[in-house]
């Protein structure tokens, strides 16, 4: 099973802390020394605040995911268990975006990177478990109320184990 | 807000009957001017030559049409400079297309076709062909027509729509925000201290 | 090995909460922000707490960081002239003390700092006010 | 014989058709060709209408359109769209008549063409050529241009007079009308148990053809035989009326060949010529005489408003008070109206659009229609302008325009028109004088009655 | 209390606070409490995110505060919940109490506040009953005309249930900047000398005049909010002001009514700025002293539950800069009192020598401990400061019992009306600090959030005017006007809009109004009456917004190089 990252309305205060951790740990804290213009800020998860919650949105690197299932450049792929996308095989026809349920997926334009046309190159973008940050997913340790938390098959395995003993405790509390 | 990303028309293969109400609708509206189209066939003296392709299988049908992609590779392999993206939109101009069909090839969706040429009702000359030139064709959103796509506005199933990736992107992360609240609320070991 | 841990505490809120900065000492450079384990914050930071101290690179975004003493000698309206510090001073001196000359002691305000200068700032603050110029003219922003 | 066919190979099985099929005719599984039950089809041309499915350059060749193109038998200068539902085209038949010298071709045509016609043209919706298209038919070679508007306001005198004698001598009501061909055909095969409710007279097309090769054998002065009479109808099914065994109460066959709206487009293109320069001539006397009541049986509610204006003036004696009945107007599938005619208050129904019918009969066979009079229906959505043979529109969001569009040009045509009721034509009152004597008498009988299927006169 | 103690109250009671944006840390510890079992009763205006957990949100009216407070203290009073054991042993004037509260029905008060009288009384009950309740209350108590009296009202209910001198009780204002209490605590204010000695009393006036060396003034100063007053309007030619000395603060961008700022800054004879970076009031200063930032140097910081804590010098800073206390050192010295600290220390060691409260409070301490929260009065090891205060029911006052007082309801000064149908109430955001010179300089808070900012619409009054999200819209009020973009939201009430206050285009300072609660002579800037204009041309706006970001940058010394644009 592939892992994710999964937000909690109750816990999350929307400070959107996990939005900059997000980008520092993709561009890297060189950013920190370049010109403010020079890196592109597009957090792969999104803080949504309605009237009942305030929660990020990621990916939920399904096991059929519907954007790599309609990608026709070869774009997506699934990498060590997290849905990825490969900017350079992108061409931006924005079907995967409209693929997922979730909204997961956002095009973004790549500051600074043109297309051999000149225009500017776009992408889509989202949540790759940070696959290649040391320490996994940024946006989970960076929350101040640890609203964030990575599911995995283990923790996933014991969440419905726990579900299915109550649900046993509570039948049995009935019979006596 | 313009969405900073091109709009295109997406279909939905449950709803598409194949009925291709669609590509005429398309042809109609880009041959008014230019080969005199009326509003009944029996106007129509050109082969119908519509920018979105209905597609059908023995289960489904759809129409299939340019994405508008950001990076559009039709676009980067046109030797030409036949293919344009101004505001979102990709354009063929047929005058400058010479036929090489690299774009065809390069579309990942097949929404480009090699399609006769016509103007003023007539096939506009090949320099070794009497049947007249081909050009690459496909969709334009209708970007003349203030109205929008016509293809849209003629389904008889509403099969088709105008997709604005980030807007429904908007409104897709809320649904999946409000559901983490129950997602959320079904794990029993949840956050407990 | 120039790199150095130093613990510190954030300057943005009154949660007071403690940061771990990676700092490099040869390049005078922050390198990282990242929680440390405070009786407030027990280990967690909000986003400006990891990220907020950017400012000191001077990264020229909003507003120009002050680096020179600068006096608009002309009087109001005119430019803003860098001067060194002996004469900004002297200048400040000068003025302040033909007001308090003119007006007297209580025509003179000064401020505090509810920000980054820190107790002993505000206090040598207050002290002047109070001892150099002998007024209790003194306040900070705590009320916005 | 095939009146409607669906082309296998062209078909997307959309199914688009059958959702416009009144009679549910239209079978297959989605995504595949769909075929037509013909024991159900009533032969309206809807589906027609409707097929977007055309022979495509990207998808099908460029030698697909010209091989479809002669399968059906068109005219090679045809280069619109075709599609995989089509009506069998007789053009053919049209033009050897019309090359034939020892053949003495008449013309006539429905009211609804002319308020459609243009359009195939480039004419806006709804454009009124009856003029135009007068002259069309003379260009092409026609020895006379008659008017089935002529065997409309016949149609009334007969019709209107079998009205006021079942209504009088308690006959079987309510009395249905029995010009549109695809209605009758319906009665027939769905409920012949009800048949008996048709009125006995013929539609206008049979009519005029009768009356063409008797009447106007003898005013031309020509043998019955060379005479060849061609229908131009905005209806798919009146070939198929024309060809049913018992019209042939002139002796041959009441009209010989039938083609549509379209195909009338298609023929005048054929020959070159230019529609836009024509001038507006009339129709040829006394067969191409009609009045305004005639013109309006093109539109739903129409027949049955011109019946009323004869009808009322009959049998009182005082001329109508007004001459336009709104009662009768509009668009909904079945609307009711209680029209005085003296003493009598006799209430009509006015159904349009097959599919609008079938509830209607149950109420008729539930016993709670006794009440009423008169009622009128048609097959097409809103009457013979939305015919099956009319100019087909590309994108079917026009469509509600081009039948308002339509409709209106019939109304205001009834309105410009000199005589405004059947009774008061002077060629139909000549025609009684004449040759009938008078309506419902032994001539007529002949000639303009008929029987339907099931009916012990029934050939 | 201390912030630590936040998460192990049974019932938290947040009052006009929203943690989640001013102090995320804070609001870590309202989640935390929920999820330990505490149950949240939140009053507030607006659906924050302490109301989406809370088990209660009353939804009050702005504006209403002392009406609810009332109210509350009514139903504990009407409905025996008092702890009268606790009033008895620690509390004086509660007749005189019970006198004013008795007609603050809550079924009085629901027209007004637009609360339910049944919420009124549920909340009132489960505050009463809990055992163990803390209030936490924010600027959405203090920024009103009648600010002190619902501190104080707030104080009653606390006291009224014993809520009071034990561990996760009490109430506990959450200070806004990372300072104020420390600006507090070192004397920065008109009517005290450090640790809270006031400048009237004549034995505390002495010591200071004797450690100091020089005579001292016994009357108190002005507040900084009436000094355009005393600049602008004072006809006393004695109390007129005609110095500035400004250190740390930006008063042209976060001070109310900006029009009227900028007028008594222009105005002001002499105006000294002393700062980090260039700022709005830098366009009015006759000098500029550059000072060294965060970071920049050492400093002791008191966080908002008065705990002494360190913030380090990282780097040196660059520039011919100085640190705040070494300027004033010269300038005083210039001006014949001389100052001649070394260091930080030096200066804490005489803080703290002069403050009984912070005696104990020694540098080796705080380098030892992290944080001392005062008061810490002996230098022993053993005293490690105090985490709450009144313990076992003693209370500042002389006799060491605390002291009912209420008062009646007064409503804001600047009512909604027909031309301004509009609440606004200024709001903060949690990416941007005070008038963003730090924040707005970094590059990914920045990136989060900017110019020119937005205004929270109710969606219903956002249809009224066909708006829509990121829409640019004018906000006028009846001394200015500002441009920023809408957000509509459901969880702001029908006719109440909010803004923040660090923008310069969205400056919801242009339009906010110059009332001053009497005695904290805080600013109302949670009320005043305001409308929203739609702007047809919105490519003409966000252009506008654009040229005038970049003619302030500019302004601010930014080098707006091609492909710096905002």
């Amino acid at each position: 099973m592939n892992g994710f990252v999964q937000g909690d309305p109750m816990l999350c205060i929307g400070c959107r802390t996990c939005m900059i951790g997000c980008v520092v740990a993709h561009e890297g804290l060189r950013i920190f020394e370049i010109d403010p213009d020079g890196y592109d800020f597009h957090p792969r998860l999104k803080v949504v605040k309605t009237y009942n919650v305030s929660v990020p949105v990621q990916c939920k690197h399904c096991e059929n995911p519907a954007c790599m299932a309609v990608c026709k450049s070869g774009a997506i792929s699934r990498i060590d268990g997290a849905v990825s996308i490969d900017r350079a095989l992108c061409i931006g026809c924005k079907s995967c975006a409209e693929a997922c349920p979730f909204g997961a997926v956002e095009m973004v334009t790549l500051g600074g990177v043109l297309n051999a046309d000149g225009s500017p190159k776009a992408t889509a973008n989202k949540c790759d478990l940070c696959k290649d940050v040391p320490g996994g997913p940024t946006c989970l340790r960076v929350c101040p109320t640890a609203a964030l938390r990575l599911v995995t098959q283990e923790n996933m395995g014991e969440t419905i184990r726990l579900k299915r003993l109550g649900a046993l405790e509570a039948a049995l509390s009935q019979e006596s | 807000m313009p969405s900073e990303f091109g709009l295109f028309v997406s279909a939905d293969p449950g709803k598409c009957s194949g009925c291709k109400a669609c590509e005429l609708a398309c042809f109609q509206s880009h041959h008014v001017k230019r080969n005199k189209v009326g509003l009944t066939v029996g106007t129509v003296a050109v082969p119908v030559t519509p920018k979105l392709y209905v597609t059908v299988m023995e289960t489904a049908s759809m129409p299939i049409q340019c994405k508008h992609c950001e990076n559009a590779p039709c676009k980067a392999v046109c030797k030409q400079f036949a293919i344009s993206r101004a505001d979102g939109v990709v354009i063929v101009d047929e005058k400058k297309c010479i036929g090489c069909k690299d774009c065809l090839m390069a579309c990942p969706f097949g929404a480009v076709s090699l399609l006769p040429y016509f103007v003023d009702g007539r096939p506009v000359p090949q320099a070794d062909s009497d049947e007249g030139k081909v050009a690459a064709a496909k969709c334009d959103l209708c970007f003349e027509d203030t109205a929008g796509p016509a293809c849209v506005r003629a389904c008889p199933n509403e099969a088709l729509h105008l997709t604005d990736v980030d807007a429904d992107r908007k409104r897709k992360n809320i649904a999946a925000a409000e559901a983490l609240a129950v997602i959320n609320a079904g794990v029993p070991e949840r956050g407990l201290l | 090995m120039t790199i150095k841990q130093i613990q510190s505490t954030c300057a943005y809120c009154g949660a007071g909460c403690q940061i771990m900065f990676t700092v490099d000492i040869e390049k005078n450079k922050i390198l990282e922000a990242v929680p440390a384990r405070g009786r407030t914050n027990d280990g967690a930071l909000c986003l400006k707490g990891h990220y907020g101290w950017d400012y000191l690179n001077d990264p020229q975004i909003l507003t120009k960081r002050l680096v020179k003493p600068m006096i608009r000698k002309g009087g109001k309206g005119s430019p803003l002239e860098e001067v060194e510090w002996p004469e900004a001073i002297a200048h400040v001196a000068g003025r302040l003390s033909e007001i308090k000359a003119k007006y007297g002691p209580d025509a003179i305000m000064g401020t505090g700092s509810a920000r980054g200068s820190g107790n002993e700032a505000n206090y040598v603050m207050q002290k002047f006010i109070r001892s150099a110029v002998g007024t209790n003219n003194v306040d900070h922003c705590a009320r916005i | 014989m095939t009146i409607i066919a669906i082309d296998q190979n062209l078909c997307t099985g959309c199914k688009e058709c059958s959702k416009v099929c009144p009679t549910l005719a239209i079978e297959g599984y989605p995504h595949q060709p769909q075929t037509i039950a013909e024991s159900r089809c009533v032969m309206c041309g809807q589906c027609v209408q409707k097929c977007k499915s055309y022979v495509s350059v990207a998808e099908h060749g460029a030698e697909a359109y010209e091989r479809v193109r002669s399968e059906r038998g068109l005219p090679e200068s045809v280069k619109e769209p075709l599609f995989a539902a089509y009506n069998v085209c007789r053009l053919n038949e049209v033009k050897a008549a019309l090359a034939d010298p020892d053949k003495f071709t008449l013309v006539q045509c429905a009211p609804a063409v002319r308020m459609a016609i243009a359009e195939d043209f480039g004419y806006p919706l709804g454009t009124l050529a009856a003029g135009k298209l007068a002259a069309a038919l003379r260009r092409i070679g026609f020895n006379k241009v008659y008017d089935a508007n002529f065997g409309a306001d016949v149609t009334i005198m007969e019709e209107g007079s079998e009205l006021i004698d079942r209504v009088t001598n308690k006959g079987l009501l309510p009395m249905f009308t029995s010009c549109c061909p695809a209605w009758v055909r319906y009665v027939e095969t769905k409920h012949p148990d009800l048949r008996n409710h048709l009125s006995s007279t013929k539609s206008p097309q049979q009519i005029e053809g009768a009356l063409m090769k008797t009447y106007g054998a003898k005013i031309t002065k020509t043998p019955a035989e060379k005479i060849y009479v061609v229908s131009v109808m905005p209806c798919t099914c009146k070939q198929f009326e024309s060809s049913r065994p018992e019209m042939s109460d002139s002796g041959g066959r009441d009209v010989d060949v039938v083609m549509t709206t379209r195909e009338l487009a298609w023929l005048i293109k054929d020959l070159g010529i230019d529609f836009a320069a024509l001038p507006d001539e009339g129709f040829d006397k006394p067969l191409g005489d009609y009045s305004g009541a005639a013109g309006i049986f093109g539109v739903t509610g129409g027949v049955m408003e011109a019946a009323l204006r004869t009808g009322y003036e009959l049998l009182t004696g005082e001329a109508i008070p007004a001459v336009d009945i709104a009662a009768v107007r509009g668009t909904d599938g079945f609307r009711t109206a209680e029209v005085p005619v003296g003493q009598l208050k006799l209430k009509v129904g006015i159904v349009t659009g097959l599919k609008n019918v079938e509830p209607v009969m149950e109420e008729l066979k539930a016993g709670r229609l006794n009440d009423y009079h008169f009622i009128e229906v048609m097959t097409c959505p809103e009457g013979c302008v939305t015919g099956g043979g009319q100019p087909k529109l590309l994108v079917d969001l026009d469509l509600p325009e081009a039948y308002r569009a339509r409709a209106a040009a019939t109304y205001s045509h009834d309105k410009e028109l000199p005589v405004r009721k059947s009774h008061e034509n002077p060629s139909v009152k000549k025609l009684y004088d004449d040759f009938l004597k008078k309506p419902l008498g032994k001539e007529s009988h002949k000639l303009l009655h008929t029987t339907y299927a099931g009916d012990p006169k029934h050939h | 209390m201390g912030v630590h103690e936040i998460e192990d109250a049974a019932l938290l009671f947040v009052f006009g606070y929203h943690g989640a944006e001013s102090h995320p840390i804070v609001a870590r510890r309202i989640v935390r409490a929920k999820q330990k079992g505490a149950k949240i009763i939140c009053v507030d205006p607006r659906r924050i995110e302490t109301a989406r957990i809370a088990d209660m949100h009353l939804q009050l009216k702005g504006g209403s505060n002392l009406l609810l407070v009332n109210a509350l203290a009514n139903v504990i009073l009407e409905e025996g919940l008092c702890d009268y054991d606790f009033i008895e042993k620690h509390a004086n004037g509660f007749d005189e109490f019970k006198e004013v509260i008795k007609k603050y029905t809550p079924e009085s008060v629901t027209a007004q506040t637009r609360v339910e009288a049944a919420d009124i009384r549920k909340a009132a009950r489960m505050y009463a009953l809990s055992g163990r309740s803390m209030i936490l209350y924010g600027m959405g108590v203090c920024q009103f005309g009648q600010a002190v009296d619902v501190v104080k009202g707030l104080a009653n209910l606390a006291i009224m249930t014993g809520n009071f001198g034990r561990p996760s009780v009490g109430i506990g204002p959450v200070r806004g900047q990372n300072n104020v209490q420390g600006a507090c605590d070192m004397g920065a204010l008109p009517n005290v000398y450090p640790g809270y000695q006031s400048v009237t009393v004549p034995e505390v006036r002495a010591k200071f005049e004797k450690a100091w060396g020089v005579k001292l003034s016994d009357q108190p100063g002005f507040t900084l909010t009436m000094v355009p007053h005393q600049v602008l309007h004072e006809t006393d030619p004695k109390k007129q002001v005609h110095a500035y000395y400004i250190m740390g603060e930006d008063p042209a961008q976060s001070d109310p009514d900006l029009a009227e700022v900028r007028e008594a800054l222009e105005k002001c004879d002499f105006v000294v700025l002393q700062d980090i970076y260039m700022n709005k009031t830098g366009q009015y200063a006759d000098v500029i002293l550059p000072a060294t930032g965060w970071c920049e140097h050492d400093a002791v910081y008191s966080c908002c539950d008065r705990g002494f804590q360190k913030a380090r010098k990282l780097v040196e800073p660059s520039g011919d800069v100085k640190t705040d206390w070494e300027i004033i050192s010269l300038v005083s010295t210039a001006m014949g009192y001389p100052m001649s600290y070394k260091n930080t220390v030096e200066i804490w060691n005489e803080v703290i020598e002069l403050c009984p409260g912070f005696a104990g409070a020694t540098d080796e301490k705080i380098e030892k401990n992290v944080c001392v929260q005062w008061p810490c009065r002996s230098k022993e090891d053993h005293d490690k400061g105090t985490s709450f205060l009144h313990k076992d029911g003693k209370f500042a006052h002389p006799d060491g019992r605390a002291k009912f007082f209420a008062t009646d309801w007064r409503p804001p000064l600047e009512l909604e009306n027909e031309l301004y149908p509009l609440t606004l109430s200024t709001v903060r955001e949690v990416g941007h600090y005070s008038v963003r010179t730090m924040t707005g300089n970094c590059r990914t808070l920045r990136n989060l959030e900017d110019e020119p900012g937005w205004i929270q619409m109710n969606p219903a009054d956002c249809e009224v005017l066909g708006l829509a999200e990121g829409e640019l819209v004018k906000v006028l009020s009846k001394r200015g006007y500002c441009i920023t973009r809408c957000l509509p939201t459901g969880r702001v009430a029908k006719g109440a809009v909010y803004m923040t206050y660090q923008w310069w285009i969205g400056a919801c300072n242009e339009l906010t109004i110059g009332n001053f609660d009497p005695i904290s002579k805080t600013p109302e800037y949670k009320y005043c009456a305001c409308k929203v204009e739609k702007i047809e041309d919105q490519a003409w706006a966000e252009k506008h917004v654009r040229e005038e970001y970049e003619l302030i940058r500019g302004r601010m010394g930014i080098d707006m190089k091609e492909g710096r644009a905002a």
